[in-house]
């Protein structure tokens, strides 16, 4: 009756014919088994460990990397096997289709041969204990590459080899007719997907062992960052869409966790809160999309089902529509896409390896990924391939985000928030990506951007670590004298945003302008990624600059560096206060100067807790937890002699690491280099959708290098000294003013919206922002629940207290009056008694008379 | 026989009746009140007797007649019982509970 | 001219409660006169062991009746049926209760023994005899042997005014409501030409019947009872005589002599009258509306709780005249069943609610609400039994009310039309008013502290008291979870129709 | 007509045994001296177990390959004058709420062994919760609608005392109110059972109150419609209070925020579900025709009752009361599953009712240790909880999080299935409409995360407040941790494996409920 063997499920009976299935395809989910356990152990029993359990997330994630990584390995091998065994596959038919009109019908025929020949039945169905496994059998698909007027020049079809998928599914439970099963399916985008994240999860939790080493609620963070991971990686290899609901919302809620980790301060939290709250709102996308899917798809929750029955169009358009923009609505709020990015520059309020971990590889890809693993889903609904209007919601959301994300990303001083707004805009690459057809660039984008996005970040938390953990970009310059590796791994992170060849951010963003200049968006957002990608090159040239090159600004003698973090003091000495009892006169300015003095090697870190720790011994774990950290802010006494110093090597190593796959990663899909990525982007269902899969152009890549040149060139002459005459033009021109400020002002949409709804007054930018607000942004976190709010009181203290409260009040009160009025009846004097009687008697016989009188 | 004129009478003695129960204040003289719609109803049966040529009517009549006397006997023992306590047979004045 | 005089046929098994009844009458006047003060107490005695040796030929007739036939007797004008029977039993009973709740309440006033054991005993002797009454000669008898020892209980603290009061009110209305109730008879017995209520009945539902002035008759009669139950507008005299006369009579008043109305009642309307029921739904479905609401709403907005009780159990006719208003003669068990069922259950639970009113009495010698105030908080046993007594009267389950409460609803579905329904409605609010009242005395004994320089010392409470509240509130609390019996007691209780 | 049942075995009499259990306990705690506190607490607790025990025992008996069929069936004449019976049995509906009714108590007793609320009274107030148990364990088996109904309102009047005598500042009112809304729709309840009962007989049938005889007889088919439609308003009065529905929910958050901790927390697991569970047994089926006609109607008052308590919540400064109005949007979905009178939404409501019992009871016994602890339950009073009393904190945090729906907890369970359902009602109901509520009924769900989070926000991130500064506030205590653990595990264990639930329902929903509505469509 219950399914409690559920994770014990075996492939019951043979799996398909064609092929079989890889030890560790079988048993993938030992991946996200891993964090999970890593979770609950460190939430358990992490505070009895050495380090707070930190070391075991360490090695449990690495074990995760190791499996995903070997995972990988076996997939791309794989295939091969399967066809160079020689087991003739059921279906291995080469299809090559010149007419686009003869595509559809080509699919239909795939998919009825696998359904047919490849999906044994393993499982009787209601059999809960049996697994169900299904497996395509691999196929040589060959599509024509362009389908949209073979304009580019890689109309040519090439051949692609279609990697089947794998699926292994537990019943879960029943409800109503179905079984809902728990499974797990693996094809080449969930593989990648867990590499991808096993590698920066890892990462970042050996970043963090360095990062957060005296923070006191390290444990906490340590399950968090293990809990988050398990979200993701559940997430991608889901077989459900149920389960991939779970995985997303497992991870809102480490975000949450994550965001508020310093949760003393009502900024962190209210970024926490914002962040879910948003994300939330998109996610009612989400419920409801996947309710469409689910009836359209004849009760299934089976992600491969929903994906085939939209290639074959068994799901009517209208409801695909309604779905796709339901779903996106999900991706846009979890993503943080326009207009509901500005939680992601306010989750810059958790710890910086979170930050990573967060706008890298989990959390704000899971939108990206969520659309690209119901692309066929998307791709039939907005006919991307073959769209008359020219644009869909999908490339126009993500076009959007990435011009407005990218010119907020001038304006912030807070390294991470340039950081933060440069993840949206790359994220609307990806967005955009899947909004015109090149669904391979899009998710290749995600993998590489993954890379390079984790070490900016870790980058920044590297720097920011040497400098008593400000953001603030003012404080910096030349930091590359003092931290070489972070500086040249950096380097190597900034290039490959800019995506100049040859480092990976390249490849990956010219393949998804590749396909908006092939699939006929030529005009439209091919330009829109190429002034992206000038704008992202001019940012980081202004970032780089700013940090590396120059003078150090920074504070540089403890009394600086008191006054810096006193603020920070405050509500550190409360939280002592109410601590385990610890003495708080402990930790105070005097802790950090003699702590400064009794630190003789810069290197060795922490010697801001000298007085504590050596009385207590400086590894003792109570005295971690004391002593008064929060990482980000209880460093400061660290750097001697004034000047920030190189991190230790478990914040170097993962930079270097990360370097190196910012170097690597987009070569594999290289056409020199065999487009290796196909392994993992030709799969099953975006195969048979028929997404095109363009080939590698010269002058798309030029075009777009070009673009990103010029914006180089122009942000390093600038910050050269040539100010073409544009130095103080903000001053000088009202428009270029206005616009500053309203970059400053993040265009307005948290401020203006906040302020309107809020205070009730119609501000300057008077009705056009209200009406913006009101009808374009009612998803913003803030607005709403102050509307909310507002409306509720209303409600609350008007219609429920007053109006239903009161008719139930008062029909009570109307009963107790006529009670009075009855008492009256008695008034005490007998004969009036006698008259009511007599009274009523002869009423009673007169009524009677007269009407059985009338009768007879 | 002139039933109606029986009945008549009866009416009109129990109309008496009721008007003095309801119009006097002195005690005793509700209680001959009520004698006199008692009677009444004496007459209505035992007329309604001889119409019907049965004695049923002038048996009621004659159980009417005792219990009336009973009655008033026991009327009249209230009524002293609160001249005594009050020194007065003015029913207005009997009106301590109310409501 | 006299005819042979021929004895009537006396069935002396039939006639048992009567003759035990009259015959405790004989002893304990008897006894009485034979004893000094000190021993009087043994007339009381007598007297409640009287009561119960009465109640032993009805459990013999019980086992004959049952599967036998009515016994017949006096040409029809004496009848002793399962209906009989059952309320026969039901009205000992309660004048059981009633002489354990006035053991020492009596005794300890400075009241006279003998005597008011002889009234209540005169007063239940008539009441019995009500139940077997076919006739309008010995239901008029048993009315009045019924009431006028009522007047005298009323009254039976002479040195009070209040008591006094009581008595008058009583009294001058009692008569004139059975004056009323005698000029109706006389027309009926005019206009039928018979005495004996099947005669009547049968009558009725002829030609004879079809003249406006027999509706106008039959009404007067109705209001004579009205005033025994208490129904709006013929209810004023209750809530004084309740409140002026001793609690136990009060008690005895408003569960026997109230039941004993609702017999005559039942008797008259389902053998005599249901003829004209196109009269009698009417008049009875006013009567119940009125009753209840009124009754409802008026406690609402009592401080006494006497006079609280007092309307209570004016709405409880109420409840009790619903059958009456809905009653058809195809059906005429379903609807003789309801009334009898909730008589039966109302018994218990109002006896239990002015057990626990002179017991508390006793203690604090008031009878105002907030007198009440904090009670549970120095004598819970005391708060929970009265709360579950009035809870039960609320009707709510699982305490026996609710099938009192259910019994008569469920009546008004027997013959579903559309009279019924609004006062199925009315029966609905009015269960909800209701409870809010009885809510309000819980709530001051549970919710409140209790106010400063109330005795709050346990004191024990007599054992005839003790037992008195045992009694009702076993039946209370039982009954409600195997309402099954009484629900079969109403069903056995056919009234014989001839 | 009796129907006996000869077939009285072991397991059938330990079904009755379970149920009256606790009355004979509170009968005896009774007669305990009062002074005796630690026997008559062990007293209690003895009786709750024993319950318990009784209960797992039917667990462990049950038949899972037949969940939809009667089990532990017994049957007994009881009045037979209107041919009531005492007949009760389990099935998939029954078996979830019974031990969920049997679990809340058992804890609730644990909890109070330490926290009595004022005035003291330990026996009193186990004698109401033992009573109260009775009263919630017998509705949920009880197959005869006056058996039902004496049941259902068995547990009236203990949860009237409990809020009455140890209520807070407003306690008179509240309990008023909570009485006299409940009585209203009961009064209302039976004169629909009455009818029932009348139109079932006639055609050489005897009429009958017993409930699966009267889905057999097919009422649908045999009553008038306008009849049958004034019949079901009547269910759907009783019913609606009680769960209770936007408007009849007033009576609500007075009642939950006067109500002593344990009173809260009855309340909310289970008396709620007592209104809903009346829909899902005896309304629907036996109503069917009906039941489709007010299955928008019921959907639109969930949806309002969603938004509208989700807005509610918003404008709370006292977190019980926030909590409190947070069941009513709860309800809502679990409302909204029922209205769209399909598996998947009744499936779905079933499993509301459980989380909800579990999650927002958890909630307020939270909320009650914290009453405790600061003496005010104000919002804007509170603070920083989680640095004063981490475990507490968390334990709020992660009851918010499983009331806000996030999957792989047990709120989940009730709120996303309810909304799937939505889309697809019952054939015959207007789509269009159904859908609407869908998406109205998917923002409620971002509501709830945000007065969710606010309250935790405010409660228990930041730095304590001045006031409690000093305060020396003690964490979680044992006997909060042993009332405690078992419903965080099972908030775990369900979201984790619905199926615990789910497949024991669905073949009691399939031919219990679900059946009816089908069949009535053809």
């Amino acid at each position: 009756m219950l399914n409690i063997g559920l994770l014990a499920t075996e492939a019951g009976g043979a799996a398909a014919e064609g092929f079989e299935a890889g030890w560790l395809t079988r048993h993938v989910w030992l991946i996200p088994l891993l964090p999970v356990v890593s979770f609950v152990v460190t939430l358990f029993f992490g505070k009895r460990f050495k380090g707070g359990g930190a070391w075991f997330g360490v090695s449990m994630m690495g074990l995760a990397l190791l499996l995903s990584t070997a995972l990988g390995v076996e997939w791309m091998g794989r295939g091969h096997v399967g066809i160079e065994e020689g087991q003739p596959p059921a279906v291995a038919a080469t299809y090559r289709g010149t007419a686009s009109g003869d595509q559809e019908h080509q699919v239909q025929q795939v998919i009825e041969e696998a359904e047919r020949t490849g999906e044994p039945k393993a499982s009787i169905p209601g059999h809960g204990e049996e697994g169900e496994e299904h497996a395509l059998p691999a196929g040589r698909f060959s599509l024509p590459a362009a389908e949209s007027g073979g304009e580019g020049p890689a109309g040519e079809p090439h051949a692609v080899e279609v990697r089947p998928y794998h699926e292994a599914e537990a019943g879960w439970f029943h409800i109503g007719p179905i079984e809902v099963g728990f499974g797990f399916h693996i094809d080449g985008f969930a593989v990648i997907m867990l590499f991808t994240v096993s590698f920066i999860s890892f990462l970042v939790h050996l970043f963090s062992t360095e990062y957060l080493r005296d923070d006191r609620r390290r444990t906490h963070y340590f399950a968090s960052l293990g809990l988050f991971t398990a979200g993701m990686l559940l997430m991608v290899s889901s077989s459900t869409s149920l389960q991939l609901l779970l995985g997303w919302e497992i991870m809102g809620l480490c975000s949450f966790l994550l965001i508020g980790h310093w949760w003393e301060e009502s900024k962190n939290s209210d970024a926490a809160l914002k962040a879910f709250f948003t994300t939330r709102t998109g996610d009612v996308g989400l419920l409801v999309g996947l309710s469409i899917l689910f009836f359209g798809a004849g009760q299934t929750f089976n992600i491969a089902k929903i994906n085939q029955q939209a290639i074959t169009g068994e799901i009517p358009r209208s409801w695909l529509v309604a779905a796709a923009v339901a779903l996106f609505i999900a991706c846009i709020g979890k993503s943080a896409q326009f207009p509901l990015h500005t939680w992601l520059p306010d989750a810059m309020a958790g710890p910086t390896p979170a930050s990573a971990l967060i706008h890298a590889a989990t959390m704000v890809v899971a939108g990206v990924y969520m659309v690209g693993r119901f692309y066929p889903v998307f791709f039939s609904a907005f006919r991307i391939a073959n769209n008359a209007l020219g644009f869909n919601i999908i490339a126009l959301i993500g076009g959007i985000t990435i011009i407005i994300a990218g010119l907020l990303a001038f304006v912030q001083q807070d390294i991470k928030k340039v950081l933060a707004y440069s993840t949206v805009s790359q994220l609307g690459y990806m967005v955009m990506g899947l909004g015109v057809g090149a669904w391979t660039g899009a998710i290749f984008h995600l993998f590489t951007h993954a890379f390079f996005k984790a070490l900016l970040f870790m980058g920044a938390g590297s720097i920011s670590h040497a400098c008593w953990h400000s953001f603030d970009m003012r404080d910096f310059g030349g930091l590359r004298k003092h931290m070489p590796k972070t500086f040249v791994t950096f380097m190597i992170g900034t290039v490959a945003l800019m995506g100049l060849p040859p480092l990976a951010g390249f490849w990956s963003k010219d393949e998804i302008l590749l396909g908006a200049w092939t699939n006929g968006y030529r005009g439209t957002f091919f330009l829109v990624g190429c002034v992206g990608a000038a704008l992202t090159c001019a940012y980081m040239t202004r970032v780089v600059y700013k940090t590396f090159w120059g003078e150090y600004k920074g504070p540089q003698t403890p009394d600086a560096i008191e006054h810096a973090s006193h603020a920070a003091h405050g509500h550190h000495d409360a939280h002592d206060d109410a601590v385990e009892n610890q003495a708080p006169a402990l930790v105070g300015a005097s802790a950090y100067q003699e702590g400064a003095k009794a630190s003789a090697d810069p290197g060795v870190k922490a010697a801001a807790h000298g007085t504590v720790q050596s009385e207590r011994g400086p590894h003792d774990d109570e005295a971690s937890h004391t002593a008064d950290d929060h990482g980000d802010s209880a460093h400061a006494g660290a750097p001697l002699g004034g000047y920030p110093h190189e991190s230790p090597w478990p914040i170097t190593v993962p930079l270097i690491v990360l370097a190196v796959m910012s170097v690597v990663a987009g070569i594999i899909n290289a056409p020199f280099f065999g487009l290796q990525f196909t392994h993992f982007s030709a799969i099953e269902p975006i195969v048979a959708a028929g997404v095109p899969e363009p080939s590698f152009s010269g002058v798309v890549a030029v075009i777009s290098t070009l673009g990103a040149l010029a914006g180089l060139g122009l942000a390093v002459a600038w910050w050269r000294g040539m100010r073409f005459g544009l130095d103080g033009l903000t001053r000088r021109n009202g428009l270029a003013g206005a616009g500053y400020r309203l970059l400053e002002q993040k265009y307005y949409l948290d401020a203006l919206y906040e302020r309107v709804i809020v205070r009730g007054i119609k501000g300057p930018m008077a009705s056009a922002a209200y009406w913006f607000n009101q009808n374009v942004l009612d998803g913003v976190a803030h607005g709403v629940s102050a509307t909310a709010r507002r409306a509720a009181t209303f409600t609350y203290d008007v219609v429920d207290q007053e109006v239903v409260d009161g008719t139930v009040n008062s029909v009570g009160a109307g009963a107790t009056g006529l009670g009075r009025g009855f008492k009256h009846m008695a008034s005490g004097k007998v004969q009036q008694y006698v008259a009511y009687l007599i009274g009523g008697a002869a009423a009673g016989a007169l009524v009677i008379f007269a009407i059985t009188f009338n009768r007879s | 026989m002139y039933l109606n004129e029986f009945l008549l009478l009866s009416a009109v003695l129990f109309s008496c009746g009721v008007y003095g129960v309801l119009a006097r204040r002195n005690g005793v003289l509700v209680l001959m009140s009520i004698e006199l719609i008692l009677n009444a109803v004496n007459i209505n049966l035992v007329a309604f007797g001889a119409f019907h040529g049965q004695v049923d009517g002038q048996v009621f009549a004659l159980f009417t007649v005792a219990i009336a006397a009973a009655e008033v006997g026991v009327g009249l023992a209230i009524v002293l019982l609160i001249y005594r306590n009050t020194r007065s047979i003015d029913l207005d004045q009997v009106a301590q509970m109310k409501g | 001219m006299l005819a042979a005089f021929q004895a009537p046929h006396l069935d002396y098994a039939a006639l048992g409660p009567e003759i035990v009844l009259t015959a405790t009458l004989v002893v304990a006047i008897c006894v009485d006169l034979a004893l000094d003060e000190r021993s009087k107490v043994w007339v009381t005695r007598i007297t409640g062991l009287g009561i119960l040796l009465a109640t032993l030929p009805i459990f013999y007739l019980a086992d004959q009746g049952i599967s036998g036939e009515a016994r017949v007797m006096f040409g029809g004008a004496y009848v002793t049926d399962t209906f009989a029977l059952v309320l026969k039993a039901l009205l000992l009973i309660s004048g059981f209760v009633v002489f354990l709740l006035s053991f020492d309440y009596i005794g300890e006033g400075d009241y006279y023994e003998g005597e008011f054991a002889y009234m209540v005993l005169s007063s239940l002797l008539g009441m019995v005899v009500m139940a077997s009454a076919r006739d309008l000669v010995t239901i008029f008898v048993a009315l009045e042997l019924l009431s006028i020892p009522g007047y005298l209980l009323a009254g039976w603290r002479k040195r009070d005014q209040r008591s006094n009061e009581a008595s008058l009110k009583y009294y001058l209305l009692g008569v004139l409501a059975s004056a009323l109730m005698l000029y109706g008879m006389s027309l009926i017995y005019g206009f039928t030409g018979s005495l004996v209520l099947t005669d009547i009945g049968a009558k009725l539902g002829g030609p004879a019947g079809d003249k406006p002035i027999v509706a106008v008759a039959i009404f007067l009669v109705i209001v004579g009872f009205a005033f025994k139950i208490s129904a709006v507008p013929f209810h004023l005299w209750a809530p004084d005589t309740y409140e002026g006369a001793p609690t136990p009579v009060t008690a005895f008043l408003s569960v026997a002599s109230k039941t004993a109305g609702f017999i005559a009642l039942l008797e008259l309307t389902f053998v005599a009258f249901l003829g004209r029921g196109d009269v009698t739904r009417p008049i009875f479905w006013v009567l119940a509306a009125l009753t209840m609401t009124i009754g409802n709403l008026t406690a609402l907005r009592q401080s006494n709780v006497v006079r609280l009780l007092a309307y209570s159990s004016v709405a409880q006719a109420g409840f009790i005249l619903v059958p009456f208003a809905v009653a058809t003669r195809d059906e005429a068990q379903e609807y003789i069943g309801s009334a009898v069922v909730y008589l039966l259950l109302y018994a218990g639970m109002n006896l239990g609610a002015f057990a626990v009113v002179i017991a508390v009495a006793r203690r604090t010698r008031s009878g105002a609400i907030a007198s009440y105030r904090g009670l549970f908080s120095y004598a819970p046993g005391l708060a929970t039994t009265f709360s579950v007594f009035l809870l039960s009267l609320a009707g709510i389950p699982p305490l026996a009310g609710w099938y009192a409460k259910f019994a008569v609803i469920r009546s008004l579905f027997v013959d579903f039309s559309v009279a019924g329904a609004a006062l199925g409605i009315v029966v609905a609010v009015n269960t909800a008013i209701a409870a809010a009242y009885y809510l309000q005395l819980i709530r001051e004994m549970f919710f409140r502290p209790a106010e400063e320089g109330v005795d709050v010392r346990p004191r024990p409470h007599p054992a005839p008291l003790v037992a008195a509240l045992g009694i009702t509130l076993t039946l209370t609390v039982v009954l409600g979870f195997i309402p099954g019996v009484v629900a079969r007691l109403g069903d056995l209780s056919t009234i014989f129709t001839g | 007509m009796a129907i006996i049942d000869g077939n009285v075995n072991l397991d059938n009499a330990v079904l009755s045994v379970a149920t009256f259990a606790p009355l004979a306990g509170a009968a005896v705690l009774g007669l305990l001296p009062k002074r005796e506190e630690f026997l008559v607490k062990a007293w209690a607790l003895g009786t709750s177990v024993f319950t318990l025990l009784c209960g797992l025992y039917l667990v462990l008996r049950f038949d899972y390959g037949n969940a939809g069929a009667p089990q532990f069936e017994r049957s007994h004449s009881w009045i037979d004058v209107i041919n009531s019976n005492y007949h009760v049995f389990m099935d998939g509906l029954s078996l979830p709420l019974f031990l969920l009714s049997m679990v809340i108590t058992t804890l609730c007793i644990i909890y109070s062994w330490d926290h009595w609320p004022e005035p003291r009274n330990p026996k009193a107030f186990l004698m109401l919760m033992l009573i109260l148990e009775t009263g919630m364990l017998g509705s949920f088996i009880a197959e005869d609608l006056i058996l039902f109904f004496v049941f259902f309102e068995l547990v009236l009047l203990p949860m009237y005392f409990m809020i009455g005598v140890w209520g807070g500042e407003q306690r008179q009112y509240a309990s008023l109110k909570f009485f006299l809304f409940t009585l209203f729709g009961s009064a209302l309840m039976i004169l629909s059972f009455l009818a029932l009962y009348f139109k079932s007989g006639g055609a050489g049938l005897e009429p009958t109150f017993d409930i699966p005889m009267l889905i057999e007889r097919g009422m649908s088919d045999t009553l008038v419609r306008s009849t049958e439609l004034l019949i079901f308003g009547g269910l759907f009065m009783g019913f609606a209070i009680k769960v209770p529905m936007f408007p009849f929910h007033t009576w609500l958050p007075d009642a939950h925020t006067q109500a002593p901790t344990v009173g809260s927390v009855i309340l909310a697991a289970v008396l709620l579900k007592l209104g809903t569970y009346g829909f899902i047994r005896i309304a629907i089926p036996i109503l069917p025709a009906a039941a489709k006609e007010y299955a928008p109607l019921i959907a639109v008052l969930a949806t309002i009752g969603i938004i509208y308590g989700a807005l509610g919540c918003l404008a709370q400064k006292d977190m019980k009361r926030l909590i409190a109005f947070s069941s009513v949007a709860h309800m809502g979905f679990v409302m909204l599953g029922i209205a769209t009178l399909t598996d998947y939404g009744i499936n779905a409501a079933v499993f509301g009712m459980v989380a909800h019992g579990l999650i927002t009871g958890m909630l307020f016994f939270v909320a009650g240790s914290v009453k405790e602890r600061f003496h005010t339950l104000e919002i804007r009073r509170l603070g920083g909880l989680l640095v004063q009393a981490p475990k507490l904190g968390w334990i709020l945090g992660f009851c918010s999080m499983a009331s806000l729906g996030l999957p792989g907890l047990a709120g989940f369970w009730g709120e996303f299935p309810a909304i799937l359902s939505t889309f697809n009602p019952a054939e015959g109901l207007s789509v269009a409409l159904f859908r609407t509520c869908m998406v109205i009924a998917s923002i409620g769900t971002v509501l709830a995360a945000g007065y969710l989070l606010w309250l935790f926000q405010r409660t228990a991130f930041g730095t304590p407040k001045e006031e409690w500064a000093t305060t020396e506030v003690h964490d979680v205590e044992r006997p909060e941790w042993l009332a405690w653990a078992p419903l965080l595990a099972g908030i775990v264990l369900f979201g984790i494996l619905p199926g615990i639930v789910f497949d024991i329902t669905d073949p009691a929903v399939n031919e219990r409920v679900t059946a009816a509505v089908v069949a009535q469509g053809k």
